[in-house]
């Protein structure tokens, strides 16, 4: 019996083995979303490099934060993190500045370059990378689209079981409070006093909260026609199955996020790490992050054009930038106190 | 009792209820061959396509890889810790054995994620990195139980004899272990062994908090169910299904059938 | 040394690593736990107590007492209507299915257990939505004139928890009838029962230790889980695991994640207390 | 192959019972003894300090001259055969009798050989590849017989080896237990609770109750000369009256008897009373008779004491009619003192 029990244990230990002998010459741990976990957009770097991309997905900057403080210094090369939230977590002593130069942002969509937001007190920490909108998507078959140029429609009546909420508390408070005419800069504590009754009311008439996917399955089967906080990030990669589905920003507007990307403070590999955000931030890399498994995004490097193909352009929206980014406002940026009563007041609304 | 093909009842509730437990399964190994983008109905032609896809998944390969080792390497150390326990136990009364028996049985009446956050929590503390040998641990401490209970169990008053009998020879620890208890538990053992590898295979909770990059197979799909809606999904939930059962009913027609003559 | 001490120490010596196992990696994080749940956030920092502020919390705010509510409830349904439904199966298979074909159907009533446990609560979103198979029957066959929306309510979740914990207990159930004497049925026939009484009066409460180790293993499996109430449960509504997975994967609140968790462990340890005398847990 | 067996005031308390009260016992080389006793008389808890399984409280145990009290089992020169014979079911028999030897690190084919002539001796010479459960249960305990003496012990430990065999296999048991012994030499302990396999192996008997040493002699010893009302009772069955001095004779409840004074319980086996001997009972009415084969089995009931009922073992010729009355007579009378408790 004891032979029959080694078995598998030998089998396993050749497993570790041959695992750890196949592993590359060097390592590159980043914290990220799950844009950056499809091998399409890391292979051209592992191979040019000869590196390993270990990648670990988050949601939401408090949990990021959370696992950059339990971690020692070492443990994380480089982060991508809300463009918003850059200066918080620079302020913490999490990122590492970058060096004037590291990324050649001119031929950027001016809007994105967001030095503001990358930078604190002159130094900068991150570049944005990808950007894209959190609004309305929707399915052209069961709505009418005329209705959706106003996030009112939502609260009509018309289309109650029909909506879904994404389930990330930032941009749909951002959009509620947009139809309640609050702007995102002024969501603050008292503002959410304001949107309670709303919000409360918008998930009375929606049938779900749901994350990517079980968004995706409900728009995909009809189960809901109108995903508020959704965008082409998450229709596009259904396009093909779907061409009825469909997104817009609406007259209140909509929420621009845009995600940044940073060297970790206390990395042991700090030049890697600053090639792999020239590497993410070059044409290439922004049309591979663009089209990334996990949702698409527009790249905030314009170059990317050269390489994105006519039709993935046409999903992106590539000619409507201007409009939309005139019309669509920034996260909010909450502090913690304001972050907690949100979280608070999300909890509130999945319980309700 | 003897069978009585009685009422026709009996049969139709048979039938509804394997209907009810085997309609997800079922549906999710047909759309794992779905030509198209989702795994819903209609179901629009057959394809090798997904499976093709998750086999060349480096990531899913890996996870699949980590998977085999932790559960190989946690239900060993289990079945060992449950093993030498056991036997300790029933040889001679302890002080405080009624304790020690709580002790060891207890995390099986705990929800998993109490004990991922736990562990958690002390792992940060101490400076232990996520990783597979965190998540190994963790599943040490819900394998633990069911072996020594399996084992525990299956130590009567023969079997305390029979180990009596081999100290009394002049058998020393190790050889009453190795040469008489071992082999006479076997079945046992090798139950304990067998339950342990699948709890630890399919454990989602503790794996999910307790690992950073080498992620087992229930994490690496969890993502993949997050980051998108795929037949890729069905199909390696498919392939994992085929394989155990696969390995189920081997172990069934070898094993198990005669460990029962 | 006498030579019971010797016994003992070798029995103690053979006993202790499972035992430091336990204790250094269930004990102690669990007291770290519990620590943890006595302090509290104060913005990104984390200030030990005590402080039983986020008790004060789980008790008092809506949002987290509910949480307590929607786990109990769905539990409870989940137990009971696992029972119900696994008694009768496990006793068809152990009587009405002849003896040659019995594992064969034993083996087919678990069989999904192989498949991964995340993808098995993934399999129920496709047959439960509304395009789902269970949807297309029931509308092709007019028993429905238009789709009933099961997908993200709790029904969801009770039927996928329920698919999973009939499977468990058609188990225990099965292995607890088959070890029964049949001379208890004949005996009781012969005594004049009828084939219902028998049932009601000899064979069910002969299975009753093992119907409620096998109810309170679904108990603490169901009210513990993550997975199946966030991929069927469409988040309208938040059970305990998932609170505490929010608090852990949105903010990081550690003390409050910890709070929940002992008072999830309470519940669990309360469950025990009601049916510790039908448990034998050591001979599960 | 063979050693005395010193038990030296051994005392044993499992906390406030005391199993055993200072237990003195010589046992020579090469000896057959047994243990008899009722369940819980202290013969188990005494055999398992020989054994090594249990230290006593007090006093020591002394194997070959030399000190065992704190030893080991597996270190000691004895080998128990237990009750359930704890055969390895996972082995073969010739693995079994060979697995005290490989333990003590003998070659494979030296071990071979022993263990076949071991089995040879239990006549299962040509079962050697058989598995245990294959076995009945003679030949099991046969096993487990040639597996405790394949290490050549000095002394064999034995707890009522025969318990589990049906009677007729148990005879055949004791005889050949007792020519296997007489073969080897070994210091045989045997512990049972039944007076006929006692009597059919022991070349000494020691009778035990309430964690004492009632009686310890030749079965012809204590059968015949009890020197307790217990070992009495314990070694067959046995008539008591209690009786009292008076004048030159014994007041009893049959009447006076012609035997010298004393005070105590008056002890008569079946086949001392009849209908000739030495000194008469009384007149008594035959109230129940069996023919057992050997003898007739009668119950008397004797005309100066109805409440009584007295047992007689009547000649294979004795044609006894119930309801007869006749004047019984009896031989060889044992007066006990009455036991104190």
């Amino acid at each position: 019996m004891p032979t029959q029990l080694f078995a598998p244990l030998g089998a396993a230990a050749a497993l570790l083995l041959s695992t750890t002998s196949l592993q590359a010459a060097g390592e590159l741990n980043a914290l990220i979303w799950c844009d950056h976990a499809d091998p399409a957009l890391l292979a051209p770097f592992e191979e040019a490099h000869d590196v390993r991309v270990n990648v670990k997905e988050y949601e939401g900057t408090a949990a990021g934060v959370t696992i950059l403080e339990q971690s020692r210094p070492g443990d994380w090369d480089v982060l991508v993190v809300d463009a918003v939230d850059v200066g918080r977590v620079a302020a913490a002593g999490f990122l590492a500045p970058l060096p004037e130069g590291t990324v050649d942002t001119s031929s950027y969509f001016p809007d994105l370059v967001m030095e503001d937001h990358n930078s604190v007190d002159g130094v900068t920490y991150a570049v944005t990378e990808k950007f894209g909108y959190n609004t309305l998507a929707y399915n052209k078959a069961a709505v009418d689209p005329a209705d959706m140029e106003s996030l009112g429609a939502l609260w009509s009546g018309k289309y109650d079981g029909k909506i879904a909420i994404y389930d990330y508390y930032l941009p749909v408070l951002g959009l509620v409070g947009l139809q309640a005419g609050i702007d995102t800069a002024g969501l603050d504590t008292a503002a959410l006093e304001t949107i309670k009754e709303p919000l409360m009311a918008l998930k009375a008439a929606s049938r779900q909260v749901s994350d990517v996917v079980a968004s995706q399955t409900a728009l995909a089967t009809g189960e809901v026609d109108i995903l508020i906080g959704g965008g082409e990030w998450l229709t596009a990669v259904l396009n093909a199955e779907n061409a009825d589905l469909d997104w817009t920003i609406p007259a209140e507007g909509g929420l621009l996020w845009a995600q940044s990307i940073g060297v970790v403070a206390g990395t042991e590999r700090e030049e890697l790490a600053q090639e792999f955000i020239r590497y993410i931030t070059s044409p290439d890399g922004q049309a591979r992050l663009a089209t990334s498994s996990c949702y698409w995004g527009m790249p905030a490097n314009a170059a990317a054009a050269d390489v994105l193909s006519d039709d993935e352009k046409a999903i992106l929206r590539w000619d409507d930038q201007a409009d939309y980014l005139a019309r669509a406002q920034l996260y909010p940026v909450p502090d913690a106190e304001t972050d907690a009563a949100m979280q608070d007041l999300w909890t509130e609304m999945l319980q309700n | 009792m003897r069978p009585r093909l009685g009422s026709p009842l009996a049969w139709i509730y048979l039938a509804a209820m394997f209907t009810f437990i085997l309609l997800p399964v079922i549906t999710l190994v047909v759309f794992s061959f779905q030509d198209g983008r989702l795994p819903v109905p209609p179901f629009k032609g057959a394809t090798l396509d997904w499976y093709a896809k998750v086999l060349s998944d480096r990531a899913m390969m890996e996870a699949l890889g980590n998977s085999l080792l932790v559960a190989a390497l946690s239900a060993f150390v289990s079945l060992l810790l449950g093993f030498l326990a056991a036997s300790g136990l029933a040889r001679v009364l302890l002080p405080g054995s009624v304790l020690m028996r709580g002790l060891l049985i207890a995390p099986m009446t705990v929800s998993y994620l109490i004990i991922a956050l736990g562990l958690l929590q002390m792992f940060n503390q101490i400076g232990l990195r996520p990783s597979l040998l965190a998540t190994g641990i963790g599943h040490v401490v819900i394998n633990l139980p069911l072996c020594f209970a399996i084992i525990y169990a299956a130590i009567g008053a023969h079997q305390r004899n029979a180990l009596r009998a081999a100290r009394d020879l002049g058998a020393a620890e190790w050889q009453v272990l190795l040469y008489v208890a071992a082999p006479m538990l076997a079945p046992s053992l090798a139950a304990a062994y067998f339950l342990a590898f699948t709890f630890s295979w399919d454990e989602f909770i503790i794996a999910f908090l307790l690992t950073r990059f080498d992620v087992t197979l229930p994490v690496e799909i969890w993502s993949m169910l997050r980051s998108g809606l795929s037949p890729e999904t069905n199909a390696v939930g498919s392939l994992v299904f085929l394989v155990s059962v696969l390995i189920v009913v081997t172990l069934e027609l070898s094993i198990f059938r005669k460990a029962r003559k | 040394m006498s030579l019971e001490r010797q016994e003992k120490r070798h029995g103690a010596a053979l006993v202790a690593p499972a035992l430091l196992w336990a204790v250094a990696f269930f004990v102690l994080p669990f007291a770290a736990m519990v620590a943890m749940s006595t302090a509290k956030m104060v913005g990104r920092e984390i200030v030990p107590g005590p402080d039983f502020g986020n008790y004060i919390r789980i008790f008092t705010e809506p949002p987290l007492t509910r949480a307590i509510f929607v786990s109990l409830e769905i539990t409870a349904i989940v137990t009971i209507l696992s029972v119900l439904l696994a008694w009768p199966l496990a006793w068809i298979i152990a009587t009405r299915v002849p003896a040659k074909w019995q594992r064969l159907a034993l083996l087919l009533a678990v069989l999904p257990f192989w498949t991964s446990y995340v993808v098995r609560s993934y399999s129920w979103a496709l047959v439960l939505g509304e395009k789902g198979i269970v949807m297309n029957t029931l509308v092709g066959l007019h028993i429905l004139s238009e789709p009933v929306q099961i997908m993200a309510t709790r029904t969801a979740t009770v039927i996928g928890f329920t698919h999973f914990f009939v499977m468990l207990l058609t188990l225990t159930i099965y292995s607890n009838l088959v070890q029964l004497s049949p001379n208890y049925a004949r005996a009781a026939e012969d005594l004049g029962a009828s084939r219902w009484q028998v049932i009601r009066l000899v064979i069910l409460p002969l299975t009753l230790p093992g119907v409620v180790t096998g109810a309170f293993l679904t108990f603490v499996l169901c009210i513990g889980d993550y997975i199946t109430p966030q991929i069927l449960g469409g988040n309208n509504e938040l059970t305990l695991p998932q609170l505490i997975m929010l608090q852990l994967g949105r903010r990081g609140d550690y003390p409050m994640a910890s709070a929940l968790s002992v008072v999830l462990m309470a519940m669990v340890t309360l469950a025990y207390a009601g049916c510790a005398r039908w448990l034998k847990m050591d001979r599960v | 192959m063979t050693a005395d067996v010193r038990i030296w005031s051994v005392e044993h308390r499992f906390g406030d019972f005391t199993a055993l009260h200072t237990v003195d016992l010589q046992i020579a080389a090469g000896e057959f003894i047994v243990l008899l006793g009722p369940s819980g008389c202290g013969k188990t808890t005494l055999l398992s300090i020989v054994g090594g399984f249990l230290s006593p409280s007090e006093g020591r145990v002394l194997i070959g001259g030399e000190d065992m009290t704190l030893v080991a089992p597996k270190d000691r020169p004895t080998t128990t055969m237990f009750q359930d014979y704890a055969l390895f079911p996972h082995m073969s028999l010739e693995a079994n009798v060979g697995f005290g030897l490989r333990m003590r690190g003998v070659g494979r084919r030296e071990r071979r050989e022993k263990a076949l002539e071991m089995l040879d001796m239990v006549g299962l010479a040509d079962k050697a590849a058989r598995r245990p459960h294959e076995l009945s249960g003679g030949q099991r305990q046969r096993v487990a017989l040639a597996r405790a003496l394949a290490v050549s012990p000095d002394v064999l430990l034995l707890d009522e080896p025969l318990g589990a065999l049906d009677l007729k296999l148990r005879r055949q048991m004791q005889l050949e237990l007792k020519e296997i012994q007489r073969r080897v030499g070994t210091t045989f302990i045997h512990v049972t609770h039944d007076q006929e396999e006692a009597m059919a192996v022991a070349d000494r008997i020691v009778v035990m109750n309430h964690g004492r040493i009632e009686q310890c002699g030749t079965p012809e010893e204590v059968y015949l000369s009890p020197r307790t009302l217990f070992a009495a009772g314990f070694m067959g069955e046995m008539n008591r009256l209690p009786v009292t001095p008076e004048g030159s004779g014994l007041a009893s409840p049959l009447g006076p008897l012609a035997l010298a004074p004393q005070t105590g319980a008056l002890c008569l086996r079946p086949e001392d009373i009849g209908l000739e001997g030495d000194f008469s009972l009384g007149r008594a009415r035959l109230s129940e008779a069996a023919f057992f084969g050997s003898h007739h089995r009668c119950h008397f009931t004797p005309l100066a004491a109805p409440e009584l009922r007295l047992i007689a073992h009547l000649p294979q010729g004795a044609h006894p009619e119930i309801g007869a009355e006749v004047e019984l007579f009896a031989r060889n009378p044992i007066i006990l003192p009455e036991a104190a408790a």
